[in-house]
């Protein structure tokens, strides 16, 4: 599309409000990896609801076992996984729920919440230790 | 591959078998339906031509109307011609979804046999239903009489499927009156109904799994209005395209239409206007006042939305005095027909004088003597220039007149 | 115009019967109709049946008819409906009966001074249909009261429109009109 | 094509065809239960959805979430509008009219899969007719309830899914009231009832029980009903990080058993046996106190007015824990 939606006129729609998820054909989506996909610029990936988030989920790659928990249960497609292993937070569509901290299973957690303004490294440097088991 | 259904020349067929054969003909890939009196025999017929062999297409008998347009709509979406009939009550359980059909501009052809609305229950014919959905954003074609119900069935296909247009259509027909009464028909053959009908394209499908579509998104304040401003635009020039498959099947068959049926209009000093079977009733009544010297003419609403505008005020611009028939419980004001009528004519600067008259409710007579009589209270008012009548008159009514304003 | 009522039971086939009828007269270059009055009411409800035929095109949808011809097609009927309603000067009566037409105006007066003919339509489509369809013997009766067509002529028409049944029913419908045209008086 | 997936490892290779930045709650199990039906098959996916939380926050013009062909109509007819989508599937590919992606991944055994998904609200109440008319009428297809007890779309009414005691908009509890007053209406059972090949329960939560079960599902030839628990953080009220928890605990205190029906039926669709398998055996079946504690919604309860509401749906739990194990003992 050539024109922003934003700015399209009422004869320039779509008849019948049809959206489209791709702006090419894609013969087989699951053979194509979320990075690698033609998007439409309807689809809402291209969109970002980061600025929902009050505190964010920081990965600490050092505890990471890549047991995938925080990838099956977050509700935003936002934990990054490839090839089974795990890479970090789509800070785009993370709305910040904090799931895949609570069900981080390692100690010290590899996911954790920090204010949405404190810097990375900042988190990472702060990382508490392992906690004693109670 | 499906049977070749070999009909005569002339059939005798009431206007739900002519639709049912019309159905056949256009080759459709899923019809979703539920039976109600007195459109069942469409659906009947239908599911026994594809129990004979004479259908390659589905037919999914539904457990609802509602699930009946739902159907066809979700079938639409997916690639399908569809279409499905109905009247009454089920018209009136399809209405949310009629809304969501021509919103999502998807080319369903529904063929209704109109019937009154309870309560009180009844079963036979008058326009209710066709006016509970005449907003609902369809192309709205009436038939007079079974052939018509089926020519107009045959191009309710090629209107609808039409890239420019691709909105949903109804094809009217009266109920019994005109449903349940055997006529002549002369039908096309099976090669040349679908050579007409064409191959139907598919448009967004939502099985090109390749380029995945959703449909039936939420707009709100942002973006309703522009996607509605655009289906009522499609909708108003959907007339060019009704014109044009209009023309192209009296080159085939030399049965002519046009978005209004004029008889005896150019010299007219009084005209009825009416929808279905009354019209032609009417041209009876406009003979017998001919005979006595009196100028009277008939304008039958084929095409009753998109409103044929300028063709109405064209045929009745010269004409003194108006009747417009309303068969529906007008609800508190007058019959659509009244308010259109009188709204075409004032908007474009003219002032006959128009009367509204409320018949034939739930499947009641009317006769030629009626139709004789609304000419004379014209022809009254246009010698005297004078509306002598109240605006609205219930005719073949029991019990004191009734009337308004 | 010619207009016909059929007055009959729902079930007895007057709706087929006017539409079989309307079917051979179309396919003579006529024009026809041919419609009922439904109700809500099921099976063995008295009911009314209806045919116009025209040289020209029929433009006329009123119910209200001034039928040239009544068909009676059970015999109850003659007492218990209206069947002289809207009746012309010259309307003519086939009345399905077992009484001779002398016994059969005894029995209802109305009948008087009219233009009758009886025919025993229940005994003869028993007889040849083996069921108390009265339909077939009626139009046997009205083709040789109204000249309308002659006997082969019509017979051979019915077996195109019964074209979908078996043999055997179209058999016994053809004996029927054949007794009914010779038996009608 | 039935995809291999042992371990979450493999589950995690999926390229997901649901999309982020879609409008739901943060911490929504919606989108979890999306995403686990989504990612249980490598097969081409149409899906339908009921009017509900899902559809609006998920196609809001526009922004599409969907990376495969999504239908929306209304509030009462996903599961007639899905059934309409693969009816024309089965008769474009018999009349060879198929699109070609779509005709070419049929050749390779991988046909369109059909998904409906609808609310409570769009499953038990006002779209059961339609629902119930598909599963009658043996269309093949997967209907997915999202099962979050309440009306959460419109603001949290009652629904006939709600339990007894919750406290919703319409079913507030109030100082003579303890809330909802009727029992949670059996939608699995009643389903299954219709003769559909496979009806289960599951829990996101338990997500490889889960998996399996929407596999069993996609395998199937007919309609298939899934019960999924969808914890609702906003309608609820509990933290948007513990709908995992809260779906732990209903499944360990047994208030939502994991369960599978079995319809087997010869190839005339007679009935030979029905079978039923619990799928998950909570090690301690917790107190149904735990699970109600972790909700506001139920807080009343804890007054002592109200414990005999507590005690009355730890009794309802308990008959149908063990109605449960019986039927499955039984093979029936």
């Amino acid at each position: 599309m050539a024109k922003d939606i934003k700015d399209l006129g009422w004869n320039e729609l779509i008849p019948g409000a049809a959206l489209f998820s791709f702006s090419e054909p894609v013969e087989d989506v699951t053979e194509v990896a979320i990075d690698e996909r033609p998007y439409s610029p309807t689809n809402s990936h291209e969109y970002s609801v980061g600025d929902w988030r009050v505190e964010k989920p920081v990965f600490n790659r050092d505890y990471c076992i890549d047991c995938q928990f925080c990838w099956v249960f977050c509700p935003d497609i936002s934990i990054i996984s490839r090839d089974k292993k795990m890479i970090g937070v789509d800070y785009e569509h993370c709305k910040g729920c904090g799931i895949c901290v609570e069900v981080c299973p390692t100690n010290p957690k590899s996911l954790l919440m920090f204010p949405e303004h404190l810097e990375n490294e900042e988190a990472l440097a702060k990382w508490p230790a392992k906690e004693a088991k109670k | 591959m499906a049977k070749k259904y070999e009909l005569n020349e002339i059939e005798v067929w009431d206007g739900n078998t002519a639709v049912s054969h019309a159905l056949r003909q256009a080759r459709i890939d899923v019809v979703a339906a539920y039976p109600i009196t007195p459109s069942t025999p469409i659906v009947q017929n239908y599911s026994k031509f594809l129990a004979d062999g004479y259908i390659d297409g589905e037919f999914i008998m539904v457990e609802s109307e509602h699930s009946a347009m739902s159907g066809c709509v979700a079938a639409g979406a997916a690639g399908a011609r569809t279409a499905t009939a109905t009247s009454s009550q089920g018209f009136a359980l399809m209405v949310e979804v009629l809304y969501q059909a021509s919103g999502m501009r998807i080319p369903v052809v529904l063929t209704v046999a109109d019937r009154a609305l309870a309560a009180p229950l009844n079963v036979n014919g008058d326009h209710s239903d066709m006016y509970l959905g005449r907003d609902a954003g369809w192309i709205n074609l009436c038939a007079y009489n079974p052939q018509e119900a089926y020519d107009l069935t045959l191009m309710a296909f090629k209107i609808a499927e039409d890239l420019d247009v691709r909105l949903p259509a109804m094809v009217h027909q009266d109920g019994f009156i005109c449903s349940h009464t055997a006529q002549n028909v002369r039908p096309l053959s099976d090669a040349e109904a679908a050579k007409f009908v064409g191959e139907y394209k598919p448009v967004n499908s939502m099985l090109d799994i390749s380029n995945p579509v959703t449909h039936g998104v939420q707009t709100e304040e942002d973006w309703h209005f522009e996607h509605k401003a655009r289906q009522h635009n499609d909708l108003m020039n959907s007339k060019n395209v009704i014109k044009r498959v209009f023309d192209e099947f009296k080159t085939l068959t030399n049965r002519e239409y046009n978005l209004v049926d004029n008889y005896k209009l150019e010299d007219a000093d009084i005209a009825i206007v009416a929808i279905g079977t009354t019209v032609e009733s009417a041209r009876i009544a406009a003979d017998k006042l001919r005979d006595e010297g009196i100028k009277a003419g008939v304008l039958g609403i084929r095409v009753l939305r998109p409103f044929p505008f300028e063709e109405i005020v064209n045929a009745l611009s010269n004409v003194k005095a108006i009747a417009t028939m309303d068969r529906s419980a007008p609800g508190g004001t007058f019959g659509m027909l009244f308010n259109e009528i009188s709204g075409a004519m004032i908007g474009s600067g003219k002032s006959p004088i128009i009367l509204n008259y409320i018949y034939g409710l739930g499947g009641r007579d009317t006769t030629i003597e009626q139709l004789i009589e609304i000419y004379r209270q014209l022809d009254d008012c246009a010698r005297s220039n004078q509306r002598k009548y109240p605006l609205q008159q219930f005719i073949g009514l029991r019990g004191p007149k009734l009337s308004f304003f | 115009m010619l207009e016909i009522r059929w007055h009959s039971r729902a079930g007895q086939g007057a709706v087929t019967g006017a539409k079989g009828l309307a079917d051979v007269v179309a396919n003579t270059g006529k024009y026809v109709q041919a419609f009922a009055f439904y109700g809500s009411a099921k099976r063995g409800a008295a009911m009314t049946a209806y045919n116009r035929v025209d040289d020209k095109p029929i433009l006329n949808h009123e119910k209200y008819m001034r039928p040239d011809y009544v068909l009676v097609i059970d015999p109850a009927l003659t007492y218990t409906a209206d069947i002289t309603a809207n009746e012309k000067e010259d309307t003519k009566y086939i009345i399905t009966t077992h009484l001779s037409k002398d016994e059969l105006i005894k029995s209802q007066p109305k009948l008087e001074n009219k233009d009758v003919y009886v025919v025993d339509c229940m005994k003869i489509s028993l007889d040849t249909i083996g069921r108390a369809i009265p339909n077939a013997p009626m139009l046997g009766a009205l083709i040789k009261v109204s000249g309308m067509f002659d006997l082969e002529y019509f017979q051979n028409a019915m077996k195109r429109v019964l074209s979908k049944f078996p043999q055997k029913i179209i058999d016994a419908n053809m004996a029927a009109i054949e007794r009914a045209y010779n038996e009608v008086k | 094509m039935t995809k291999k997936i042992r371990n979450l490892k493999e589950l995690s290779l999926s390229n997901d065809r649901y999309e982020g930045a879609n409008l739901m709650c943060p911490g929504c199990a919606h989108n979890i239960i999306v995403r686990e039906v989504l990612n249980a098959t490598d097969d081409p996916v149409v899906v339908a959805n009921a009017t509900g939380c899902l559809e609006v926050c998920t196609a809001v013009y526009p922004k599409t979430s969907w990376d495969t062909s999504w239908i929306h109509i209304g509030f009462e007819n996903a599961a007639v509008a899905i059934a309409a989508v693969q009816t024309t599937y089965e008769t474009l590919k018999k009349q060879g009219r198929l699109p070609k992606a779509a005709q070419k991944l049929a050749d390779e055994g991988r046909d369109i899969k059909f998904v409906a998904f609808g609310g409570d609200g769009g499953t038990y109440d006002i779209g059961f007719q339609s629902l119930s008319g598909a599963f009658e009428r043996g269309h093949n297809f997967m209907y997915v309830c999202l099962d979050n007890e309440v009306y959460a779309n419109t603001g949290g009414q009652r629904s006939s899914s709600t339990p007894i005691g919750a406290s919703t908009t319409t079913s507030p509890a109030g100082a003579v009231s303890y809330g909802e007053k009727m029992m949670k209406k059996s939608i699995v059972e009643i389903m299954a009832d219709h003769g559909a090949p496979y009806v289960a329960q599951v829990s996101p939560s338990k997500w490889k029980d889960m998996i399996k079960k929407v596999q069993k599902g996609y395998e199937a030839k007919g309609p298939v009903f899934i019960n999924a628990m969808s914890a609702c953080t906003t309608e609820w009220r509990f933290a948007s990080e513990d709908t995992i928890a809260v779906s732990d605990l209903g499944v360990d205190s047994c208030m939502w058993p994991l369960y599978e029906i079995i319809n087997e039926r010869d190839e005339h669709g007679i009935i030979y046996r029905t079978k039923l398998n619990i799928t998950y055996r909570p090690k301690n079946k917790i107190p149904v106190e735990e699970y109600l504690a972790a909700q506001p919604r139920f807080k009343h309860l804890f007054k002592p007015e109200n414990r005999h509401i507590i005690d009355l749906l730890q009794k309802a739990v308990d008959i149908r824990w063990e109605n449960l194990q019986r039927r499955e003992e039984a093979g029936v």
